[in-house]
């Protein structure tokens, strides 16, 4: 069967993580077929309207959808619909009950790693803080992993976990001012995402604060510089892959679509730590392939 | 503004060609965008995707018929999104309870005309600003939603009322029955019953309306609660559609979908002035903007610039139409 | 002629739609003479009076020539007074009266300039509020003060006057009558619209006659009478004008129909009570801002009460609500119809029938639409509505005819007493002639009506007795004892409280 | 004169007292909550603190100031925050340019006049409501400000204007200093220019104000011309504030804040009445809010209700204050 269509529907376009995702998965495509149609969509966060971009998809005659669900759980129903009448059903970076395969990070993992490095930092001891954002699986998996990492260390004490920082360099520059009036001395930061952990390093760096560390989830470009230099507050980040993880999904996914049954309908991302010291081999979302 | 001396007979004709204007409304931009669509994806016409609009349309419309009573009145709702998400998470949460599960639909709808007399409440007897007082409420029962959820999804792959959300009686779609049950019940209190003409004498006038014996408190407490009752019907929709429901993103920004909907239609925000026909209109213009602009294959980046322009457009047409029919 | 006139309006027509509002009305004023235009409602002197100034463009064909020149070269040099008032409630009186043409430097505003420029203007008008009032904390009359000081600030040679008295009571119409001799020894010349017939033949030098948006001709002073004004504006010859067809002094004996006691609201109205007795027609006369409205809105229930009672057949009646005042048979009517009265996007039938649709409405409030219909077609032909169709919107009539509108949807509910506050105003001789016989088949019914006006002449036409009040008070009744004749001189004695003998003549109105 | 009535000195001394009242506003409210957050976490009061509420505050309070002056107008622009991202954007590019990088804020606000008078000329010469002519552009600006960026992040660590972010004069954030003049600037124009008696007369009656031929088109022209500038102003604080910019996410929703802002700060929907320093105290209310609910440790979920609460708890103690402030 030929791949003539794909149908992405991602949780928020605009955001450079999906966009890396489309061009991972626009790529894979072309290299089936190079007169591919590839239509994106976001949805926006919004699970009634992706529900919506499936059936649409599905009126369109796709051959293959490519789901980042914007709701783990729920998005089932949708899915269903999809694979009955026929649609191959990929997900990625989010998991997606009942689609054909998923390939996603590791978030659990990636939450772990990031605050294993600043347990280490501290030796096993000190102040810390979580700053949370919309709870989403991938959020709440990360946040699971660091409280895991923090919880095998007694004498971490978690000062806040429940601010909600929206994702963005804005939220984690307020939040950050606020947290920062709060709490007279933190020891470790851990951001759920690098424009929070960027945004949090903002209002350090404002306030004259430094006596802290921050680690983040994603390796996204705007972090690769703070890196780099590594004299900044931002010390390391579990970076993810969007652009191999959706192209890996892509081609999984045309397997499928073969009448192929691949052996794990699930591949988990191992996340990789980047800090100062492997910056340099680390090639980027948007570093051209 | 209009004619007392020109000859009687051409003036009601005159008169009721003019009511029918304003009620086509904007019907040649809807029908103008599915040609468009139909000539250029070459599906949109289809059985199928003519439902699946109807589908997307169907909760809009029933949140926008609400808020066209509101509108009506001079006020506003922005709550309407937050109200849908607490309604759908009760829904679900209520289905779960084996044996009685069906009781989600009523407990959805009566949580939210509870929220919409709290609103009615705050407005009609403190006399506080419709706006504000939506917008604290959009903010607080957001806030409530999220809680019932502990910010989590909650699902339900059993749910007992999922006939209206994913099926169809003849081949139309339960979700579309309901949305022009809600349209048809809305034109007939509007219409047809003396609520529906204080309805319309407290926007026109609300000063008047109260020196000429209108119960104007009432009148408010009753299109905000229905544009509440609404909004929880629109919540076990949404759940019913979904099988699941989330307390933080199910509903964001709905209420300025149904507030475009029904300024689209023709509706004025001074109030006094409009019909459910036209929103009815209005929503399905947005719901055949966001499919044809897929099935077309825009990209979303565009998607947002056309979507924008057209709206902008529409209403210029609609503006230019009107002149050119009154002179 | 001897001078050359200041203003030529020659063949200016104007349709909107498919109405034609003016055809061929040809129109020329001399230096510093006062020209009325006279017209039945809807005739189109305000249209007129618009294209002079600019707010509307005529059809192309006619010219406007002002002081020699066109009137965009012109502009300037004409002031409007328009009958819808047309000021900013939100700003100021000083505000108000500069508005478009501000005193700045630079486009910074110089308000203590403004301020002293402004409170002469009203101090030569004689009125209460300052400079720095708020317009909308004003009363209609005051209101209307507002836009004839607005034309006081500029050095207009023309002054178009859109019925300016409509709102003022004696005393303030006669402050601007003087203003109008200054202006005219000025050399400056006036157009002068109004329906009250007094004032043309005591202002007027000349008189231009509308109808139906067609120029009839012009009168001398000399010529001036009534007869021929009303055959020229109405097409055909009046009756009796003010006609007291009831008994003109109703039995006083036995229970008053309504009887209203030590009403007061804390602040403009001070302890009121009177009594009004079936079939007779109470006026209640007053300057500009004495309180008339406050206190029959009171009475209505319309504003909150500090102290009062009314009772009507000497039961207490709840009147805390317009509905309430309602249900227990009292009706009002407003003096501000656009504002507080109508529902201008409505229809006539829905405007009728809003107050009784409730009374007329089948099982679970359904709407009875042919009851409505019959109400509506009866009113208008009982009220002489000129209307194509009961379903058109009550915005589209002329001040008269929405005004009969508002009086049907008063008699519709069916009251023991109605309160009607300024009932014709700026309403035409003809529509005022049916409105007066209205009020007499209401009275001659045994429906007790409360007219508050503040039209001497008709007060003393229609009014069977007439209380007159100052400052909140009910400062006094005329006749003072029944069977007297009720004067003009009396009624402005008390009202400008150049006599002292509130008290007396309180206890003459309870008793 | 036979009679003046009333004393006119005590009808002037309560007019200045109700003006007095309605500029003080909802001072109180704002001090209240300072008091409570002060005791509740003892930090509130801190410089540090003050001058971190400054800078969160300093945004909204620029939007809210263009805000007021559209809404004076009895008109309304829901596309402030779409057209503060693509300002954000294009600060950011230019700033990139070598050499003339600080060229940046100058681009900024003119993109942003440059919109707001798109959305003027639609709203003044083809008369169309606001609402949805902002709604069209809210939509169509978001997705320039997407197109821009090509749906990623733009940053630029060496933003040559970064000082009016990050820097402070005597220890006030520059941030702090802009809104002020801002505030400054639009309560000079509102209260001693003769276009600001335009602004004032125009909403409270638009055809007086043309009847007394003020150019009404002139004056939402410039309204919505200066909403967008300072849209646009906002737009390179936000850039200089982030050193970086992303057009789908930053400014989502900021219109319900600035719009909030001018209501809590009782300039009213309908137009002709308001203030600027309403305005002001109405945008540090929301981020006082905002700030002090962190300060003592609400939890997300919560800080939604109370805000929510909150915002409708200050319109009523307005009003009732207001009332028996009357009588
Ligand atoms: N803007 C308008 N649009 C349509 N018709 C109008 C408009 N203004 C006035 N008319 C019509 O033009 C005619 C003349 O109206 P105009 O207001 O000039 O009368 P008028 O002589 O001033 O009456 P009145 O004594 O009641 O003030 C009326 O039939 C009226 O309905
Ligand atoms: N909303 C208001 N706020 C403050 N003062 C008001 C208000 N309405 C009216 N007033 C004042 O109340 C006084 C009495 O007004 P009222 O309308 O009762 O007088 P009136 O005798 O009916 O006068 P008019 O003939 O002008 O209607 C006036 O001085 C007026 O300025
Ligand atoms: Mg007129
Ligand atoms: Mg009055």
């Amino acid at each position: 069967k030929d791949l003539n269509s794909v149908g992405i529907s991602v949780g928020l376009l605009g955001n450079p993580f999906f966009v890396a995702t489309i061009k991972g998965i626009e790529d894979a495509a072309k290299k089936i077929n190079p007169n591919v149609q590839v239509t994106s969509v976001s949805a926006d966060y919004d699970l009634n309207k992706q529900v919506g971009q499936i059936d649409s998809f599905i009126a369109a005659g796709v051959d293959i959808i490519m789901l980042n669900a914007v709701d783990a759980a729920a998005i089932a129903p949708a899915v269903k619909r999809a694979r009955d009448a026929g649609v191959v059903v990929a997900a990625f970076d989010v998991s997606a009950p009942g689609s054909d395969v998923t390939v996603m990070t590791d978030n659990v993992m990636a939450g772990t790693k990031a605050c294993d490095y600043i347990t280490e930092h501290l030796g096993g001891k000190g102040n810390v803080v979580i700053v949370n954002g919309p709870a989403s699986s991938s959020i709440l998996d990360r946040v699971k992993g660091c409280k895991e990492a923090f919880a095998k260390h007694p004498d971490i004490k978690v000062l806040s976990d429940d601010q909600n920082a929206q994702g963005s360099r804005d939220g984690g520059l307020n939040v950050g001012q606020n947290l920062l009036t709060r709490f007279d001395k933190i020891d470790g930061v851990f951001a759920i995402n690098d424009p929070t952990a960027i945004g949090f390093a903002l209002a350090a760096k404002q306030a004259g604060r430094s006596e802290f560390i921050i680690t983040a989830v994603d390796g996204a470009p705007d972090i690769e510089g703070e890196l780099k230099s590594g004299d900044g507050l931002i010390k390391a980040s579990a970076s993810q892959d969007p652009y191999t993880m959706a192209g890996q999904a892509l081609d999984l996914g045309y397997k499928v679509l073969q009448g192929e049954k691949p052996e794990k309908d699930t591949v988990l991302l191992e996340p990789e730590l980047i800090t100062k010291d492997n910056i340099g081999g680390y090639k980027g979302w948007t570093s051209p392939r | 503004m209009t004619d007392t001396n020109s000859a009687p007979a051409s003036a009601a004709a005159k008169q009721r060609l003019r009511t029918m204007m304003s009620i086509v409304g904007m019907l040649p931009v809807l029908i103008l965008l599915a040609v468009v669509f139909e000539l250029m994806s070459g599906r949109f016409m289809s059985v199928n995707n003519i439902s699946n609009v109807m589908q997307q349309a169907s909760i809009n419309i029933v949140l926008a018929s609400g808020m066209t009573f509101v509108i009506l009145t001079g006020g506003i709702d922005l709550s309407v999104g937050s109200i849908l998400a607490t309604s759908a998470m009760v829904a679900v949460i209520v289905s779960l309870i084996p044996g009685i599960g069906w009781l989600g639909i009523p407990a959805a709808m009566g949580v939210g005309l509870a929220c919409g007399l709290a609103n009615g409440i705050l407005i009609s007897a403190l006399n506080l600003p419709p706006f504000i007082v939506t917008l604290g409420s959009l903010t607080a029962v957001r806030g409530i939603a999220r809680l019932l959820g502990n910010d989590t999804t909650v699902f339900n792959a059993d749910l007992p009322f999922d006939v209206i959300g994913n099926g169809s009686l003849f081949g139309i779609p339960w979700l579309a029955i309901i949305a022009v049950a809600v349209v048809l019940l809305s034109w007939f209190i509007l219409k047809r019953t003396v609520l529906g003409t204080w309805i319309y004498a407290t926007g026109g006038n609300a000063e008047a309306a109260r020196l000429t014996g209108i119960k104007v408190p009432l009148v408010l407490l009753f299109v905000y609660g229905v544009s509440g009752l609404f909004a929880g019907l629109g919540g076990a929709m949404a759940a019913a559609r979904l099988y699941a429901a989330n307390g933080l993103q199910l509903g964001q920004a709905y209420e300025l979908d149904a507030i475009a909907a029904v300024i689209l239609g023709g509706t004025s925000f001074v109030g006094g002035v409009g019909s459910i026909w036209g929103t009815l209109i209005g929503a399905l213009i947005i719901a055949v903007l966001s499919n044809g602009l897929i099935l077309i294959g825009v990209s979303d980046i565009w998607q947002y610039i056309v979507k924008g322009l057209v709206i902008i457009a529409a209403v210029a047409l609609d503006r230019y139409r009107q002149t050119g029919a009154r002179t | 002629m001897s001078q050359s006139p200041i203003l030529e309006m020659r063949n200016i027509s104007k349709t909107f739609g498919a109405v034609r509002a003016l055809k061929d009305v040809s129109l020329s004023v001399l230096p510093g003479e006062l020209h009325a235009l006279m017209g039945e409602n809807g005739a189109g002197k305000s249209t007129l009076m618009k294209i002079l100034s600019g707010a509307y463009t005529a059809d192309p064909g006619g010219t406007v020539i002002i002081e020699g020149h066109s009137r965009t070269e012109a502009a300037g040099s004409v002031a409007v007074i328009y009958q819808e008032l047309s000021l900013a409630p939100n700003l100021t009186v000083a505000e108000n009266m500069f508005l478009g043409r501000e005193i700045a430097n630079r486009g910074i505003l110089n308000r203590s300039a403004t301020l002293e420029r402004a409170q002469p203007i009203l101090d030569r008008l004689g009125v209460h509020f300052d400079a720095r009032s708020k317009v909308g904390d004003l009363s209609l009359g005051e209101r209307q003060m507002v836009e004839i000081a607005r034309a006081l600030t500029t050095d207009a040679r023309l002054i178009v006057m859109d019925e300016p008295t409509t709102s003022l009571s004696a005393r303030e119409t006669e402050r601007l009558f003087e203003v109008i001799a200054r202006l005219k020894s000025h050399g400056i010349a006036i157009i002068y619209i109004s329906h009250r017939m007094e004032e043309v033949y005591a202002l007027a030098d000349r008189c231009s006659v509308l109808r139906d948006g067609v120029y009839i001709g012009t009168l001398d002073r000399s010529e001036l009478s009534a007869q021929k004004l009303v055959s020229m504006m109405v097409g055909r010859d009046l009756d009796s004008f003010y006609k007291k067809g009831h008994i003109a002094s109703p039995d006083h004996t036995g229970t008053p129909l309504l009887s209203v006691r030590d009403m007061s609201d804390g602040g403009l109205v001070k302890g009121c009570s009177f009594d009004l007795y079936r079939g007779e027609v109470l006026g209640i006369a007053g300057l500009v801002g004495s309180g008339r409205t406050e206190l029959a809105r009171l009475i209505y229930g319309a504003d909150p009460r500090t102290s009062g009672t009314v009772a009507i057949d000497g039961r207490d009646i709840d009147t805390s609500s317009p509905r309430a005042a309602l249900d227990a048979g009292v009706a009002y009517l407003t003096e501000d119809r656009k504002k507080l009265g109508l529902f201008l996007d409505m229809s006539i039938s829905d405007n009728v029938n809003v107050g009784v649709i409730e009374r007329d409405a089948k099982s679970g409030g359904r709407l009875d639409f042919r009851a409505a219909a019959r109400r509506a077609n009866d009113a208008i032909k009982a009220l002489a509505v000129k209307a194509p169709t009961a379903r058109m919107p009550v915005g589209g009539l002329s001040g008269g005819n929405q005004q009969k509108v508002l009086i049907a949807r008063l008699l519709e509910t069916g009251p023991k007493v109605v309160i009607l506050d300024e009932p014709t105003r700026g309403v035409d001789v003809g529509a005022k002639s049916e409105i007066y016989k209205l009020i007499d088949g209401l009275a001659r019914k045994g429906v007790g009506v409360v007219m508050i006006s503040s039209e001497l002449a008709e007060i003393i036409g229609v009014a069977d007795r007439v209380l007159v009040m100052r400052e909140g008070h009910i400062a006094g009744q005329v006749p003072a004892q029944l069977g007297q004749a009720i004067s003009q001189e009396a009624i402005m004695e008390l009202s400008t409280g150049s006599v002292s003998e509130p008290a007396t003549a309180t206890e003459g109105a309870m008793q």
